[in-house]
């Protein structure tokens, strides 16, 4: 029986390494890799989630550079047209998983990563990118310490504190909120740290916060709902995750709440925005981008959404565009522009590329300040358009500054 | 006992072991003086393993002192929940008095050792492992010098004299068998040679000749007496063998539902009438 | 006696396997031009110190649940406790502030490292000896919160039996992890937020002064402070009180009437393994370079659940053999499970994400139901079986 | 007033549904001493189901076919991870428990991509009623009743029949009722048909009411269905019921508690609190028999 068993194992063994093998070309000495390795393709590499609870961001994440890889599949470096190979790693949406992933990646010699939606995994597999010598460009995750105290994490998306900072005056601005009342999921960063810094802002404006936290995997939300309605608040503040947020959604629905949500870009999400659908509920997130920013970015997508029934389910179901999609999109570029701009597939050459590029992408312009960090001061706000179950536009705010 | 003059091993006083509304052992008082082999004998269910593990101390009795060389070591009386539905007598006897429940370990660790009706062995350890684990109990050693092996010269004392308690019980040349593997009386004969390697002063033997054939049963009765010889034993047992009871014991109590019915000399309680009875039942169509 | 001798080889191959990973971890600067799989920064290394730190997690849990008999499903949460003790005692005071950037600072403003450091000096050999012995002493303190947790709350459950201390364990576990995310106590566990910032793996690494690495060791770290554990544990269960244990396992009833005190051995050996799950969740911050409560779920403790059983359990060296070929399955070999893969035009059926964990659960349930002793039993790897070998032929 | 009334309604729906489920674990338990930990994740299962199938069929027909299927499933996992595990060791059934679990949520997270699924509106059920100023779902307030009513039903299904006999006198005894020749094998079936079907209600009552399943939505629940089963007195029906009632009422309670105090965070964990506080102190729970170990 033992025999049995390891000779199993041996197979199993002989013939996953056989594939790595096969996959992974035979490399190359240390330095001048990236474009000694493949002969004319660059990789870079995806580092999302697509399993786990972030999966539904991740995807369509990867989503966004798939197309943008469909559109421009090559880059020309020194005269010579290079093909662009995306290669994907499933970090699993967990710290615990998402150091293998990052290695994964190192070792199938890309010359840069793109990722992740969620800043934990970042914070995760940040060290091992560092360690490479291989420079990563954030995407959504917007934790201020996933570019703090690591040189090698870039980032094109807005920052937690930013991001807390817009709604914080959107909920004062628009509806003169006096009290508000924030839930997010205990022992997430990117929850609390929203909600801190909400506070920070909204107390600092001379309002209330109540705030709550619920454990992992909670089902129930009509007792947090129901509170902020007896405790009066003006707006309720849930930047938690797509899975909660729909849960919390098709809840409040049903208690009939009449009380206005404000969402982070998690939010920002087409399973969030069903869950609107043929209610009264009022929810405004803030984002990235907006659908009709860029009508040749719209179409294009739509069309590729529609052409592609894998595209089709990573995204839903349906062909809305996330926020996270048109970001994944703006990724793929800048990583272009830093190809372009470093000469080479070298991984160091880009590493110090990246710092100087500049790109005018369907989100924005982006740029990057010392620490990494994109140089952004506006985010947009939109509302779910109940009746239709679309986003509609409300307004581009400005944060307080601080 | 008459006999006053002896030094008592083991006392056990108005022990009453009652679980629910069911009273397994009733009022039980019994002596077992040092050096002899006494036996407690009674139909099945009457009580007899209960007793066993008052004493023990795997079970806590529900009323009732037991001594061991003339120091309490078991003393409980009926509280709370019990009280209201306690059955027994001698209630309100061991009230003002301390309650004492050692737990099993600590009950060997005074010097009283046991074997089980049904064989309970180590069953993944070999025969000298079962031995040696119960010299754990008495090695001069912690957690600390043991993993460090601070502990060689206490170790090796254990290893040499669970060696040489093999080579007396002739169990030596299956040392390194698994000790189920063993055919049966030796599993027994292994069973009485752990419980020896605890050093004890008394020791309790649940049905030693349960399953035995009627040569193995003899041998077992001089295997008993010469233990007690060179260990300086006393011997409490429980048996079904009438042989062997008769042969080996020097006195016997005989319990049926709980309570005394009888106890003497081998001879008086061959010939006591409530004993045969309870043996073969009332025969009610006689009576009638 | 005979015992003491087969010590040496065991301790010869401990040995010559740490200094092989110390030579292939570095082989790739000594000689150039090998395969990518022995670039340092290769799946390779990374499985090898995922498994390092997993196998000692997985021999604790063989220590209780294969040796004793108790059926704990408490890991992750001690090494939730070991992973934050290690994590808040070692990052370095001068980081605090922005780490804790939600709290304003650390309630513990120091670390240990740094307080070596101002006693050995924090340049060169002086800085490099600070932070291995705070490193160390770290360790150790990991693995004295877990155990003394445990003790704590071994006074109430390891009185219940299999499979209530089962979920009396689990329940616990969550407790911890419930306690460790609340925001009120962010100015000590930083709260939801991971703490980073400490000393991991890759600290090790030799550098020269520019920052080049000359000799890596951060896959040999793990492997020693690994093999020393388990060299320690091994020690033990062939110690008299693993033999008392695995009395309390075979039958608890007739250990305690053979004067083994059970709720002491008990109480003893859920110490001593949560200590040491303890130091595993410290190395596990280490390899994974934060510490968040969020990692440490019920799902990690059945994974390692799974790991022991598939290894054998009661058996050592399956536990280890069965973390090096699990922890390489799930993240490296098996991840083409995960893509789609095409032959020519043929599109291969039902590759895609979240494949391999199917393929993976489903070979778990092939061994937990046909191959229910594991890949060792109750066995273990040794010289000793070897010579027999060669005897027979 | 509003407030109180609303936290209490929205805990007697949450601890109606965990008592469909901590039946099943209750059952399971008095029969073959074994935590069912795949039994929260057969109830996800059966959500899933209940989403797929209402997809491509009408309500009326694919409700009561969630309910058959899910009781293949349970059936199926009782006749392939358990059965062949009859005489080994308690602790490898519960082993082979875990691997179903892990089973059952790796492939819900492959079939599903990860994403969450939301669960179809059911007439009538999904529909709101104003109660003492209260908006809720119907499936709130009918919940209870379909609990009791199904509770009555299995107690007269375990007093009066045949079946019910031989399912206590199994869990009474499990040696003596087989040499007494009741067929074991068919018994457990039964109970984890009877267990697996009312998780199939529960799952149609609780999805309704919290419309997004995810892979670990079946984890939760089952665990604290578990703990009510425990609180309750293993082995006894009205004693999970009772428990889960208790638990869910006071996990609502906790969730409800001023923000100051910020103590909801800990609902989880207070059910965990609460199962060992029970068990140190009344091992048997609420209504169990208290059982001694033969030496």
């Amino acid at each position: 029986m033992k025999k049995i068993i390891a000779c199993l194992m041996t197979g199993i063994m002989v013939l996953s390494l056989a594939a790595c093998g096969s996959s992974a070309p035979a490399a190359s000495d240390g330095g001048a890799q990236g474009s000694a390795a493949g002969g004319d393709t660059i990789r870079i590499g995806v580092f999302e989630p697509s399993t786990g609870d972030s999966a539904s961001g991740g995807k369509k994440e990867i989503l966004g550079m798939q197309y943008a890889n469909s559109e421009t599949p090559t880059v020309e470096v020194g005269g010579k047209t290079y093909n662009i190979e995306l290669v994907v790693a499933d970090n699993g949406s967990s710290a615990d998983k998402a150091p293998s992933a990052a290695s994964e990646l190192v070792g199938k010699n890309v010359s840069l990563v793109l990722g992740s939606y969620g800043s934990g995994v970042s914070m995760a597999g940040g060290p091992k990118f560092e360690e490479a010598g291989l420079a990563a460009i954030g995407v959504t995750c917007t934790n201020p310490n996933v570019t703090a105290g690591n040189d090698y994490y870039f980032r094109i998306c807005f920052l937690d504190n930013f991001q807390a900072d817009v709604l914080a005056n959107f909920a004062i601005e628009k509806f003169s909120a006096k009290k508000a009342y924030c839930l997010g999921e205990n022992g997430n960063e990117y929850d609390q740290g929203l909600v801190a810094f909400f506070t920070q802002v909204f107390e600092a404006a001379g309002g209330e916060v109540i705030s709550d936290s619920f454990p992992t995997n909670n089902s129930d939300f009509t007792s947090y709902l129901n509170k902020a309605k007896s405790e009066g608040a003006d707006v309720i503040f849930t930047p938690v995750s797509i899975a909660y947020a729909k849960q919390i959604m098709e809840q409040a629905a049903s208690l009939d709440i009449g009380i206005p949500f404000l969402g982070s870009d998690t939010l920002d999400d087409n399973m969030v925005l069903e869950a609107t659908k043929d209610t009264n509920l009022q929810l405004y997130v803030s984002t990235f981008y907006q659908e009709g920013g860029s009508d040749t970015f719209d179409k294009g997508i739509k069309d590729y959404i529609n052409s592609n029934s894998d595209a089709m389910t990573a995204n839903g179901g349906n062909d809305t565009i996330s926020a996270v999609t048109a970001m994944g999109y703006d990724a793929y570029y800048v990583a272009l522009e830093a190809i372009k701009a470093a000469g080479s597939g070298d991984k160091a050459a880009i590493k110090q590329a990246i710092s100087g590029v500049k790109w005018d992408g369907v989100s924005g312009s982006i740029a990057f300040d010392d620490v990494g960090d994109a140089v952004r001061d506006t985010a947009y706000i939109k509302t779910a358009d109940t009746a239709t179950g679309t986003w509609a536009f409300e307004k581009v705010q400005k944060g307080s500054g601080i | 006992m008459e006999n006053t003059a002896e030094n008592i091993a083991l006392h056990i006083e108005n022990v009453t072991m009652q679980f629910g509304g069911v009273v397994s052992v009733n009022n039980l008082t019994l002596d077992v003086p040092e050096h002899k082999i006494i036996a407690l004998i009674g139909p099945n269910g009457a009580g007899k393993t209960t007793a066993f593990n008052c004493i023990t101390g795997v079970y806590r009795p529900t009323n009732g002192l037991i001594e061991f060389m003339g120091k309490p070591i078991v003393r409980n009386h009926p509280t709370g929940k019990d009280a209201k539905t306690y059955l027994g007598e001698n209630a309100d006897k061991y009230a003002k008095e301390s309650t004492l429940s050692p737990t099993p370990d600590e009950i060997t660790k005074l010097g009283i050792a046991r074997t089980f009706q049904n064989i309970r062995l180590w069953k993944s350890m070999t025969v000298f492992e079962n031995v040696l684990v119960a010299k754990h109990m008495r090695a001069k050693q912690n957690v600390f010098s043991a993993t460090f092996r601070g502990n060689a010269a206490e170790e090796k004392r254990m290893r040499d004299e669970t060696m040489a308690l093999l080579q007396e019980q002739g169990l030596d040349s299956y040392k390194d068998e698994l000790a189920t593997s063993l055919p049966y009386g030796l599993q027994r004969r292994l069973e009485i040679a752990r419980a020896l390697a605890t050093d004890p002063r008394l020791l309790l033997l649940d049905e030693p000749a349960a399953g035995m054939n009627p040569q193995e049963t003899l041998e077992l009765a001089d295997f008993v007496r010469e233990i007690r010889e060179k260990y300086n034993l006393t011997v409490f047992l429980i048996e079904h063998h009438m042989d062997l009871v008769m042969n080996i014991s020097d006195y016997i109590y005989v319990i049926d539902f709980g309570s005394e019915i009888a106890q003497g000399v081998p001879d008086e309680v061959q010939s006591n009438q409530r004993v045969i009875e309870a043996y073969l039942g009332v025969a009610e169509e006689d009576a009638v | 006696m005979k015992k003491s001798k087969n010590y040496i080889p065991a301790l010869t191959g401990i040995t010559a396997l740490l200094l092989f990973v110390v030579l292939l971890e570095n082989i790739s600067s000594i000689i150039p031009g090998l395969p990518s799989v022995f670039d340092p920064t290769s799946p390779l290394f990374t499985v090898l110190k995922k498994a390092a730190v997993y196998s000692l997690v997985a021999v604790s849990m063989n220590l209780l649940n294969g040796f004793t008999g108790l059926f704990s499903l408490g890991q992750a949460g001690f090494m939730l406790l070991g992973a934050y003790t290690y994590a808040i005692l070692t990052v370095p005071a001068a980081q605090k502030d922005q780490v804790y950037y939600l709290f304003g600072g650390c309630a513990f403003d120091f670390s240990i490292v740094d307080m070596f450091e101002g006693i050995f000096g924090s340049g060169g050999a002086g800085g490099a000896f600070s932070m291995i012995l705070g490193v160390l002493i770290a360790l150790i303190l990991a693995g004295c919160v877990a155990g003394f947790f445990a003790f704590l709350i071994g006074f109430p459950v390891l009185r219940l039996k299999s499979d209530y201390l089962a979920i009396a364990t689990l329940g616990f576990a969550e407790i911890l992890r419930a306690i460790f995310q609340w925001q009120k106590l962010g100015p000590i566990t930083n709260g939801a937020n991971m703490i980073k910032g400490f000393p991991t793996f890759s600290s090790f690494n030799i550098t020269d002064a520019s920052g080049n690495v000359i000799v890596r060791l951060s896959t040999f770290v793990p492997f020693l402070i690994t093999s020393l554990c388990i060299l320690l544990i091994v020690l033990l269960i062939h110690s008299s009180y693993g033999r008392a244990f695995m009395a309390i396992r075979d039958d608890e009833v007739a250990a305690e009437a053979m004067g083994v005190a059970l709720f002491r051995h008990k109480t003893l050996s859920f110490v001593i393994s949560s200590f040491f799950a303890g130091v595993g969740g410290a190395l596990f911050a280490m390899y994974v370079a934060n510490a968040q409560a969020k990692a440490f779920t019920s799902t990690m403790t059945y994974e390692i659940l799974l790991i022991v059983v598939i290894g054998g359990i009661g058996s050592v060296s399956g536990s280890v053999l069965a973390t090096f070929l699990y922890v390489a399955c799930s993240e490296w070999w098996l991840r083409f499970l995960d893509s789609e893969l095409y032959f020519g035009n043929f599109k291969v059926p039902l590759l895609r994400n979240g494949f391999r964990m199917v393929v993976f659960s489903v070979v778990i349930m092939i061994i937990v139901l046909f191959f229910s002793q594991g890949i060792m039993g109750n066995r273990e790897i040794s010289f000793k079986a070897f010579r027999k070998g060669k005897n027979k032929q | 007033m509003e407030y109180v009334i609303s936290v209490l309604l929205s805990g007697v729906s949450v601890g109606g549904q965990y008592a469909l489920i901590a039946i099943g674990y209750t059952l399971v338990y008095g029969i073959l001493r074994l935590i069912n930990f795949a039994h929260g994740d057969v109830f996800m299962v059966a959500g899933l189901m209940g989403i797929y199938l209402t997809a491509s069929l009408p309500i009326s027909l694919s409700l009561p076919l969630v309910i058959i299927l899910t009781v293949v499933l349970g059936f199926t996992i009782e006749r392939v991870a358990y059965k062949p595990l009859r005489e080994a060791p308690r602790m490898s059934v519960m082993i082979s428990a875990i691997g179903v679990s892990y089973l059952l949520q790796n492939t819900a997270t492959y079939v599903t991509g990860g994403q969450p699924m939301t669960y179809p509106s059911i007439p009538f059920l999904s529909g709101t009623v104003n109660l003492a100023g209260t908006q809720t779902k119907w499936v709130v307030i009918i919940t209870p009743f379909l609990v009791l009513g199904l509770v009555l039903a299995l107690s007269v299904l375990i007093n009066k029949t045949k079946v019910g006999m031989a399912m206590r006198a199994v869990s009474k005894d499990f040696e003596t009722s087989r040499l007494m020749g009741i067929r074991i094998n068919s018994v457990i079936s039964v109970t984890f048909i009877i267990g697996s079907a009312l998780a199939a209600v529960g799952s149609i009552l609780f999805f309704t009411n919290y419309p997004a399943i995810t892979p670990m939505s079946g984890a939760m629940p089952g665990l604290k269905a578990f703990v009510a089963a425990v609180f309750g007195g293993i082995g006894s029906i009205p004693g999970a019921v009772i428990g889960a009632f208790l638990i869910g009422i006071c996990e609502t309670i906790i969730k409800g508690l001023p923000s100051s105090w910020d103590v909801s965070v800990f609902s989880d964990a207070f059910t965990f609190a609460l199962l060992i506080v029970i068990l140190v102190f009344k091992p048997q729970g609420l209504f169990g028999e208290a059982a001694t170990d033969k030496v």
